[in-house]
């Protein structure tokens, strides 16, 4: 009976189940979509958001349950499908084609009537800038993808959904890569769809957005519903309590700054690939024991920095010194021979090789040393110890150190690699994103790690995109703009407005 | 192979076993293949096996460093040629003769081996593309070489003079197959070994199969990879010596080329999932099929190109089966 | 000449390059080229690695005989060879594609396929090996264009081409245009820059490649079929002769632009005719023979360079 | 029958005449002598060595070879197989040939001569070319000797020689055929086509450009009506039956060498005027050019003409 059992929803979930191997993703859950409401969807990673939305939207099959929606009953075939009915997602990762023109962007997969597959250019440009014009956007049509900042493609996925109409608009963490202030004005722009009559969910990781801009908070947890209520009626610490089962307690974090300067960067200038913007210049001293954070939204030139600071990539100018010797010509392994730890951002591709075995992935880097290896060849024995050894120490939920890395889940992977570059003392730890997709035990366990390595006299670039984190682990906090230094802050001065407004390039 | 994969071939035996107009075609190719007055067949297979072990072992270095290297060809002619240039001037003993052309063989396959990876490095054009067309050049140089200043006159070919008797690699009494297969066994072995027990087979492998955490670990990628190309081009110049020295006596125009060696060396390591114990194996089991292929078209007149469709088949299921045999180019 | 033979041709015998028969020699050495070229652009931009357009080649070499030869007409010739082509085309779908191989294996086995394929067929059909002739297989129909015949110097250039020539031609602007302004053309363009992304669209890039592997196999057929019926009449083994690897060059030069790939297809199609011609100037055949692979190293070379292509492999 | 002849080709016979003359001569001599008669054809170097091999090893009494790619297999395997004779047609082992290796060769040059003066005397633009497979000095035997007869009856004529190459020169009319264009549009009115399997493309050239052309090893006429002036022809199957004679009749290791005076070379224009009449070859109609032809191969089997070999030469 379409539309008759839902009163005042779009669409209802009832009962949905949904697994990937051994994982558990969806049980039973079930959830009703409001026009006019702005719905809030957290949980931690992991819980299952995506997998709920991509369900919805036709993307994966469900083992049990069943969709209603107002024009009928039963899940959408496809994509096309879900987009037919008036249903539209920006997804977590931007799916946007990097060569082809803004316009493009927008009317692939609706390119609208056209005599045998012909696209009448003209036209869809004509309405495609209404649409834009209408909900306040300005974006060039004829400009490649490719060429454009990040807050501004976040803008054409929505002018997508827009373009097609759609009633129901869901959002997988979109403000992920976005200053506080393009967050406040992306919201803005929801709460006006939603009172035109639309149905939009947001699914976020930053609780004051949930109490600050959503009428309604659904709250998930190990592939479950665990919570449905008003926003009015609940809290910022509640959110986090249901979402985590537990009362978390803040990091326990205390200066152990020593003397001297472990790593000092003068006027350093990162050399641009081709297509980049330049990166630099960048002044720091940075002590041992310290904790450098390094915030700024995606593509502000954190990369380039943290290949400079490794050695991955030349400094076009400018001076990297550690404990006093220049290292700006030092390869890779001369910096690690010097003491350097690297957590790359990618670790299924820099960090991990993800083919290989646990015990090989523990001793590259070392591979050539003792125990690992006598002369040119390698002692298998000693290598397999020590991924036993790992294992061990660090918890990681493995077969055994011949297990495939790629077999282990994203927690685990972190693992090994935090647990292989702290292994050698290291004097200085770059870490890129350590607890990016791992869930929050594995988080706390790696906050521990990196601060206990601090408190042992290391030095700690410590690059994050949740200011959430850099706030809990710096001891100072730089902010990146632009590929330039936009300000250099204290623990002590440290403000979410203040680092928002140096985010988006305000002094 | 999983328990699935040997479906396939069961039901191909049994099918050959019961159909009495399959057996005798089965019968021939194993006589073409294994059998002959004093098994000379069998000498034969191994004399090709040889080849393209040494083909294909040159390949797995390269790949196992996921270096696509299709440049085996010319790298294989380069360095049969090279020994040929030193086993036919080199007014040495023959002992001495062998080694230098030994060693001028090694190196020039593997400078050009190394030439292509500079012209991916360097100048950015792709290893795959660069590497393959590399082979034109080289082939025509031999060709040329052969035809006009280093031809036997004589003998009305295009190939060169013979390689002086006592450098020859000496041959198993009564069989066409040449101590040559010592030395491609023995670099089978060397490779194989050094990939599970050296730390130099170790890095090329994270290399292959990871070249962003080889780097980021601290590896010297850059030495790496003209070093694992270094290698490859050797084996195949190798391989070259060991053709040049052994089977042939001399370099003849095409011998290396028109048998397809290189190609074959390549489908066996991708066969044989490029686990390198594997890859000896591939490498017999294709001049099985290439001989017997021969047997079974003398005794049943079945086309021998049906031996090259069952190996294209035999790719084209493995790959579509999902069990991709490029490092890193899987799903 | 080297090798101490003596010199057959007399002294003094004049070099003769620039003739009328060699630029009416090049569109023959062109037409294969661009035809195959387009077909790997088609892959390239849907994101598929095509490198098995030497044997997409050959089967249509092949089957254009074949269909030639039965039928009595050329377009049983060219209506077999397209048939062979979308054949091998699904088959590189099939595998490539539908079940996720890799695409360099796909192509390797489909050469090799193509290879043993059409010589095994050869004596199956025929009973001949290496090579089938025939006076009753048909040619392509030729077009002689009576008005341009008479400018002197572009007269045997563009008169007396065969059809596959022209539809080659024609193929090019048709091609750039649909890629932009075709809603398959855009699809595909989308679907080898971010095939996730036109999922979450509706659009599934599994069909998009698909068409673009079959149509890569139907003109990398005609392809062949301008080998084997215009450019002579008859099929030998091999008949590719390398060309799909020049065309796999071409594609990744001009990263898959029809408008691009026009001139590269003419450039390289001079480079092939000037190498049968070259003997004249008592080079070495064998160095006019590498000629064409030396020059496509440095053309890549200088492309490459200037331009910061992604080229995928 | 309790005799068995094999014959191992070199490369796919194909449409190849030189090759299917082997065929032919091999099945004659097994009826001749009522004997089995197996035909292997091979593809590459190693194929070649494995097929004698097999050859041998099934117990084949005579292994006939045909072409110079088998000099070093039967040196190398012969020994290892003394129960078999093995009959080298068109090449031979002159030193330390091993006592069961026969061989039977050809004076080709002698035809090519005669070649060159049909084109000579035909020409009306005083040039000719030869298009032959590929840069060896066996094949100067027809280029050179090409250029020699056309010199001999009109000094004033240009030859030019052009090589087909490529991956697979003994089997590539498309590059024949290129080669034959260009030939013809630098003015050549005769052409000289020896290019083994090429010889279709140069056919199919000189149709479409109206030179004519002359051939070798047997008779083409019938394939390109109204083009083709005359051929030699090289009775490969003649010589494969008289030397199966000689072995059977007990003659070990003998070297065969077979010219116009032996009758194993001859030409189209030498043949008996009635088979002249109905070779479907231009010549045939042009009495003054057989006449001439005749005379000169008459010379050359009585001595008084030396036609130079090119092969000895070097
Ligand atoms: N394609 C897949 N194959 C296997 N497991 C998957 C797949 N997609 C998701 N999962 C697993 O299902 C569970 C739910 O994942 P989901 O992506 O829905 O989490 P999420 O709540 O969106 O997390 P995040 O906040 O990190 O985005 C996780 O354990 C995840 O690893
Ligand atoms: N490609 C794979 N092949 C085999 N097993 C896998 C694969 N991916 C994941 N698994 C298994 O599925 C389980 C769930 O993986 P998943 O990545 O969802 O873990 P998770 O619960 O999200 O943990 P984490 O929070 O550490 O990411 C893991 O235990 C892992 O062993
Ligand atoms: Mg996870
Ligand atoms: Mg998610």
């Amino acid at each position: 009976m379409p539309g008759d059992g839902l009163p005042g929803a779009v669409c209802r979930l009832r009962g949905i189940d949904k697994r990937f191997g051994d994982t558990h993703a969806l049980r039973d859950v079930s959830l009703d979509l409001i026009p006019g409401e702005v719905l809030a969807l957290v949980g931690e990673n992991g819980a299952g958001k995506t997998t709920l939305m991509n369900v919805l939207f036709g993307l994966l099959r469900a083992e049990a349950g069943r969709l209603d929606h107002d024009a009928g009953t039963g899940f959408f075939a496809d994509a096309a499908d879900a987009i037919a009915h008036g249903f539209g997602m920006v997804h977590q990762h931007f799916m946007l084609f990097d060569d082809l023109t803004v316009l493009e962007n927008v009317i692939v997969g609706a390119e609208g009537p056209g005599r045998l597959g012909r696209i009448e250019l003209a036209a869809r440009a004509g309405e495609v800038a209404a649409v834009m014009a209408r909900f306040g956007f300005a974006l060039p049509l004829d400009v490649r993808v490719r060429d454009l900042p990040v807050a501004t493609r976040q803008q054409i996925e929505i002018v997508k959904l827009l373009y097609r109409q759609a009633r129901v608009v869901i959002l997988d963490e979109p403000t992920a890569v976005l200053t506080p202030q393009e967050a406040g004005a992306l919201f803005a722009m929801l709460r006006g769809l939603a009172d035109e009559g639309r149905a939009v969910v947001v699914i976020t990781h930053k609780l004051p957005e949930v109490t600050a801009h959503a009428d309604r908070v659904v709250v998930m947890r190990g592939g479950a519903v665990v919570a449905d209520r008003a926003v009015a009626d609940t809290s910022a610490a509640e959110i986090a309590r249901l979402m985590v089962g537990h009362d978390i307690a803040p990091v326990a974090k205390r200066n152990h700054a020593g003397a001297g300067v472990r790593l000092a960067l003068r006027d350093l200038h990162c050399a641009p690939r081709a297509g980049e913007r330049p990166v630099g210049p960048v002044d720091l001293d940075l002590r041992p024991g310290e904790i450098l954070g390094i915030a700024g939204v995606a593509g502000s030139g954190q990369g380039p920095l943290v290949e400079t600071l490794v050695g991955l990539r030349p400094a076009a100018s400018g001076q990297i010194a550690m404990d006093g010797i220049d290292i700006t010509r030092a390869d890779v392994a001369a910096r690690r021979a010097a003491g350097l730890a690297y957590m790359a951002e990618d670790r299924m591709r820099a960090g991990l090789a993800v083919d290989a075995s646990l015990a090989e992935n523990a001793v590259a880097g070392r591979e050539a040393q003792p125990p690992f290896a006598r002369g040119p060849f390698r002692r298998l024995t000693a290598v397999a110890a020590f991924g036993r050894d790992l294992i061990a120490r660090y918890d990681i939920r493995a077969t055994g150190p011949a297990q495939r890395a790629a077999d282990l889940s994203g927690g685990n992977k972190q693992k090994i690699v935090v647990a292989r570059e702290l292994a050698g003392q290291p004097r200085l730890i770059v870490a890129h994103n350590p607890c990016w997709g791992v869930d929050i035990g594995a988080i706390r366990f790696i906050q521990d790690r990196l601060l206990e390595a601090a408190r042992s006299g290391a030095a700690v670039v410590f690059v994050s995109s949740e200011l959430d984190e850099l706030f809990a682990l710096s001891d100072r906090l730089a902010v990146l703009h632009d590929g330039r230094m936009q300000a250099l802050l204290d623990r002590a001065d440290l403000d979410i407005a203040r680092v928002g407004r140096a985010m988006a390039g305000a002094a | 192979m999983t328990r699935r994969g040997w479906i396939v071939p069961l039901a191909a035996l049994a099918l050959i076993a019961l159909v009495p107009g399959l057996r005798a075609v089965a019968l021939g190719f194993l006589d073409g293949a294994f059998g002959g007055r004093n098994l000379f067949n069998l000498w034969s297979t191994l004399s090709r096996a040889s080849i393209l072990l040494g083909m294909a072992i040159a390949v797995l270095v390269a790949f196992r460093a996921g270096l696509i290297n299709l440049g085996g060809e010319g790298q294989l002619v380069l360095g049969a040629l090279a020994a040929a240039l030193v086993g036919i001037y080199a007014p040495l003993p023959g002992w001495a003769v062998a080694s230098a052309a030994l060693l001028a063989a090694t190196v020039a396959g593997g400078l050009w081996g190394m030439l292509a990876l500079w012209l991916d490095r360097g100048l950015r054009v792709p290893l795959l593309v660069g590497s393959l067309l590399l082979n034109y050049p080289a082939v025509q140089f031999a060709s040329w070489l052969a035809s006009h200043p280093l031809r036997d006159v004589a003998s009305g070919s295009a190939q060169t003079h013979r390689i002086d008797g006592a450098a020859r690699l000496p041959r198993f009494d009564g069989t066409i197959l040449d101590y040559g297969i010592f030395l491609t066994v023995a670099v089978a072995l060397l490779a194989i070994l050094a990939d599970r027990y050296t730390v130099f087979g170790y890095r090329l492998r994270m290399q292959g199969l990871a070249p962003d955490f080889a780097r980021a670990q601290g590896m010297p990628t850059r030495r790496l990879g003209y070093q694992a190309l270094f290698l490859s081009g050797a084996i195949a110049g190798l391989t070259g010596f060991t053709a040049v020295f052994g089977f042939a006596q001399r370099y003849v125009d095409g011998m290396l080329t028109q048998p397809l060696y290189a190609w074959t060396g390549i489908v066996a390591v991708l066969l044989a999932g490029m686990v390198p114990w594997r890859v000896p194996v591939a490498a017999l089991i294709f001049a099985v099929l290439a001989t017997g292929a021969g047997g079974m078209e003398r005794v049943a007149g079945i086309p021998r190109e049906s031996a090259q469709i069952v190996i294209a088949l035999a790719i084209l299921w493995l790959a579509g089966s999902g069990r991709s045999p490029m490092p890193g180019r899987g799903r | 000449m080297a090798g101490g033979v003596g010199p057959v041709a007399d002294a003094g015998a004049r070099p003769m390059i620039w003739d009328a028969t060699f630029f009416e020699s090049v569109p023959r050495f062109v037409t294969p080229l661009l035809l195959a070229s387009l077909g790997g652009a088609l892959c390239h931009r849907a994101g598929v690695f095509n490198i098995a357009l030497e044997g997409m080649m050959l089967i249509g070499a092949f089957f254009a005989v074949v269909g030639s030869y039965f039928t009595a007409h050329w377009l049983g010739g060219l209506g077999a060879a397209v048939a062979s082509g979308l054949a091998a085309g699904a088959l590189y779908a099939w595998v490539g594609v539908r079940r996720g191989g890799d695409d360099i294996v796909v192509s390797i086995g489909l050469n090799i396929l193509a290879a043993g394929l059409t010589a095994f067929l050869l004596r199956a059909i025929f009973d001949q090996r290496g090579q089938f002739d025939d006076p009753a297989i048909a040619t392509l129909p030729r077009i002689a264009l009576p008005g341009i015949d008479a400018v002197a110097s572009l007269g045997p250039l563009l008169s007396g081409q065969s059809v596959l020539f022209w539809a080659a031609l024609a193929l090019v602007p048709l091609l750039a245009w649909g890629l932009t302004r075709h809603r398959l053309g855009l699809r595909m363009r989308a679907a080898g820059d971010n095939p996730a992304a036109l999922r979450t669209l509706g659009v599934a890039p599994e069909r998009i490649r698909t068409v673009a592997v079959l149509g890569s196999g139907a003109l990398c057929a005609l392809a062949g079929a301008q080998l084997s019926i215009s450019n002579v009449s008859l099929f030998t083994e091999g008949m590719s002769a390398g060309r799909g690897w020049i065309a796999v060059v071409i594609v990744m030069m001009c990263a898959g632009r029809p408008v691009w790939i026009l001139p590269a297809a003419l450039f390289f199609g001079l480079i092939d005719a000037l190498a049968v011609r070259a003997q004249v100037f008592g080079l070495p055949q064998q160095l006019t023979e590498a000629l064409p692979y030396g020059l496509a190293i440095a053309v890549m070379a200088v492309a490459l360079r200037r331009a910061a292509f992604r080229v995928r492999t | 029958q309790d005799r068995t002849f094999y014959y191992v080709s070199p490369d796919p016979i194909g449409l190849n005449p030189f090759l299917q003359m082997g065929e032919a001569g091999i099945r004659a001599a097994a009826d001749a002598h009522d004997a089995g008669a197996v035909v292997i054809e091979s593809d590459t170097p190693q194929s070649r060595l494995e097929n004698v091999s097999a050859a041998a090893n099934d117990g084949a009494d005579i292994v006939v070879v045909l072409g110079f790619e088998f000099s070093d297999i039967l040196r190398d395997i012969a020994p290892l197989y003394p129960d078999t004779q093995f009959l080298i047609v068109d090449q031979c082992i002159w030193d330390d040939r091993p006592d069961n290796i026969s061989c039977a060769v050809f004076r080709e040059h002698e035809s090519a001569f005669l070649m060159g003066a049909v084109a000579g005397l035909a020409s009306q633009a005083d040039k000719v070319a030869v298009v032959s497979a590929i840069d060896i000095p066996f094949l100067h035997r027809y280029t050179d000797a090409f250029a020699a007869g056309a010199r001999h009856v009109a000094p004033d004529t240009q030859s030019e020689v052009r090589w087909v190459g490529g991956q697979n020169p003994f089997a590539d009319p498309v590059r024949a055929k290129e080669q034959a264009l260009a030939l013809a549009a630098g003015g050549a009115d005769v052409i000289f086509s020896a290019t083994a399997g090429g010889d279709f493309g140069v056919f199919e050239a000189a149709q479409e450009q109206g030179f004519t052309v002359t051939t070798v090893d047997v008779n083409h006429c019938p394939a390109a009506p109204g083009r083709i002036l005359d051929g030699t022809l090289k009775r490969v199957d003649e010589v494969i039956g008289t030397s199966i004679d000689r072995i059977l009749a007990g003659e070990r290791s003998f070297v065969a060498t077979y010219g116009l005076a032996e009758g194993g070379m001859g030409a189209i224009s030498l043949l008996p005027d009635a088979e002249l009449a109905e070779s479907g070859c231009l010549v045939a109609d042009r009495p003054e050019i057989v006449a001439q032809v005749r005379d000169l191969a008459a010379q050359i089997v009585d001595g008084s003409l030396t036609v130079a070999d090119p092969m000895a030469a070097d």
